[in-house]
């Protein structure tokens, strides 16, 4: 057992970007040499005939799929949010602002759990409107989603626009 | 936050922290609906939650109950203890350690965001299409608590009551169906309520023999 | 881009087994094609120096660290759950069959929580049993902790062993 496959294992089963100092500490070396095993196991990464690689990105690192092979294999990585979730907050983001009355009418009563789980991760917010809660997206649903603008109105025209298959986004 | 408490039990509970057991559901839920009584209005919300939580924690207590119940005819069944605490008595069981994937989920895309909106749009309009074939529509619960919220609720209890007394007076059971006047979902649900506060308050009881059976109604 | 990296991209990206007829479609070619692909894959993945392994695991094929590395790097792995519900799986798993009712007699009311958990993630199934549930594992139990057999003899001596800490399932 190398420490530059514990490495390289770690890099695997984290599922994220990972940082010199926390590597070190799984390895029990200094991160400077954790550094430069990192940079060796780069380099072998582009030797080898592979799909993966491992990329530095701000003092960190990380395994990946290469960005040639992403869009062919997005279809089978499990996406942050189930169906159901996605298909509330899509109902949101085009009718917002909206009460959560009128999204559980369109969504049926499964839609409160879904509206809890979508405040927590910050992408909608909400504010107590009469007896039942006014709701609307937030900076991070623009920012998730890598839209330029807030305007309920032009996110709206552009969702249009992406149905109709107009523009990618 | 005044539902707060019966919240707290409930986590409790589910985490083990304390024994639902040894709640006594009655007393905490009694305690709660009397705090809620000495507010000047009854908020339908909370009093809803609080229905909520005891139904939870009475579903936990009865489902030990039940199962204690259950252990002792096995044993007395078997009449020895199962073969697999003979051969060794294991004290400590290990978290079992699964083999190391990746476990990583990616952000949603925005086409994909998109495209979930069409399939709710579509979705949406087939469900339309079969309230208007079956010629009504489905209440959703906010349908129901909006129904609810119009109505001075607290007058609707007074009047349910003063109705119940007078047939009372006649007969000893009322089945709930003779209360509805219309059997639209809101009336059904506008009968309904007050009953369930009357019951709550111990002025009533009510009797459902089978699920989606009719309710009987009797005086306490 | 050829399709014998697509797989292992798909592999890496989806985390969990994945069998031919799903990476068939991915790369639009029959499975026994790529059944034959995967097994080359399988086969370099053997002879390079890399603390990760592709697995066949009853008909199904998966990335993962090899057993060797698990233990050093599970620290900086995400956890799909926490110990005390793989601890009720160990109950399960070395009483099984076994009713609910025992198995919250031995681990708790908590118990009951983690049972939801573990049948919905398909590590264990019930069936009605009087008042009660009967509890045994599944196929899904027995490939997510790679183990060879699903014998419950086997499986019990097994635990016995990671108790007594000889092993590391």
């Amino acid at each position: 057992m190398n420490d530059k496959e514990v490495l390289e294992a770690a890099l695997f089963a984290a599922g994220e970007p990972l940082d010199a100092k926390e590597l070190a500490t799984l390895v029990g070396k200094p991160p400077e040499y954790v550094s430069e095993l990192l940079k060796s196991l780069i380099e072998e990464y582009k030797t080898r005939e592979t799909s993966l690689e491992l990329v530095e990105t701000g003092e960190r690192y990380v395994m990946q799929v290469k960005p040639a092979y992403a869009e062919k294999v997005r279809s089978i990585a499990p996406r942050e949010f189930e169906t159901p979730v996605l298909r509330t907050l899509a109902v949101i983001a085009y009718h917002q602002p909206v009460t959560q009355a009128e999204v559980v009418s369109i969504r049926g009563n499964k839609a409160y759990s879904h509206v809890v789980a979508l405040e927590e991760r910050e992408l909608i917010k909400s504010v107590p409107h009469r007896r039942t809660k006014m709701l609307t997206i937030t900076p991070t649903f623009v920012e998730y989603f890598g839209i330029e603008t807030n305007d309920p109105k032009l996110i709206r025209k552009m969702i249009e626009k992406v149905a109709k298959g107009q523009i990618s986004a | 936050m005044i539902d707060e408490p019966v919240e707290i039990l409930v986590n409790l509970a589910k985490d083990g922290e304390i024994d639902p057991w040894n709640i006594d559901i009655v007393d905490v839920t009694d305690k709660f609906l009397k705090r809620l009584e000495e507010r000047e209005q009854l908020d339908l919300w909370v009093s809803a939650r609080t229905l909520l939580y005891a139904s939870i924690l009475l579903r936990m207590k009865s489902e030990v109950l039940v199962e204690e119940g259950d252990k002792g005819d096995e044993w007395d069944f078997f009449g020895f203890q199962p073969e697999c605490f003979q051969d060794f008595q294991i004290e400590t069981y290990p978290p079992l350690r699964p083999k190391i994937r990746r476990r990583s989920k990616r952000p949603v895309t925005l086409t994909e965001l998109i495209d979930e909106l069409k399939k709710a749009i579509d979705l949406r309009e087939k469900r339309e299409i079969r309230r208007m074939r079956r010629g009504r529509s489905r209440p959703t619960a906010e349908d129901t608590l909006r129904v609810i919220e119009q109505e001075d609720l607290e007058n609707r209890i007074r009047a349910v009551m003063k109705k119940l007394k007078r047939i009372f007076k006649r007969q000893k059971k009322v089945v709930f169906s003779e209360l509805v006047e219309e059997r639209t979902p809101a009336d059904i649900v506008q009968a309904y309520i007050p009953l369930l506060f009357l019951a709550i308050r111990k002025k009533i009881w009510l009797e459902q023999k089978e699920l989606f059976g009719d309710i009987y109604i009797k005086s306490r």
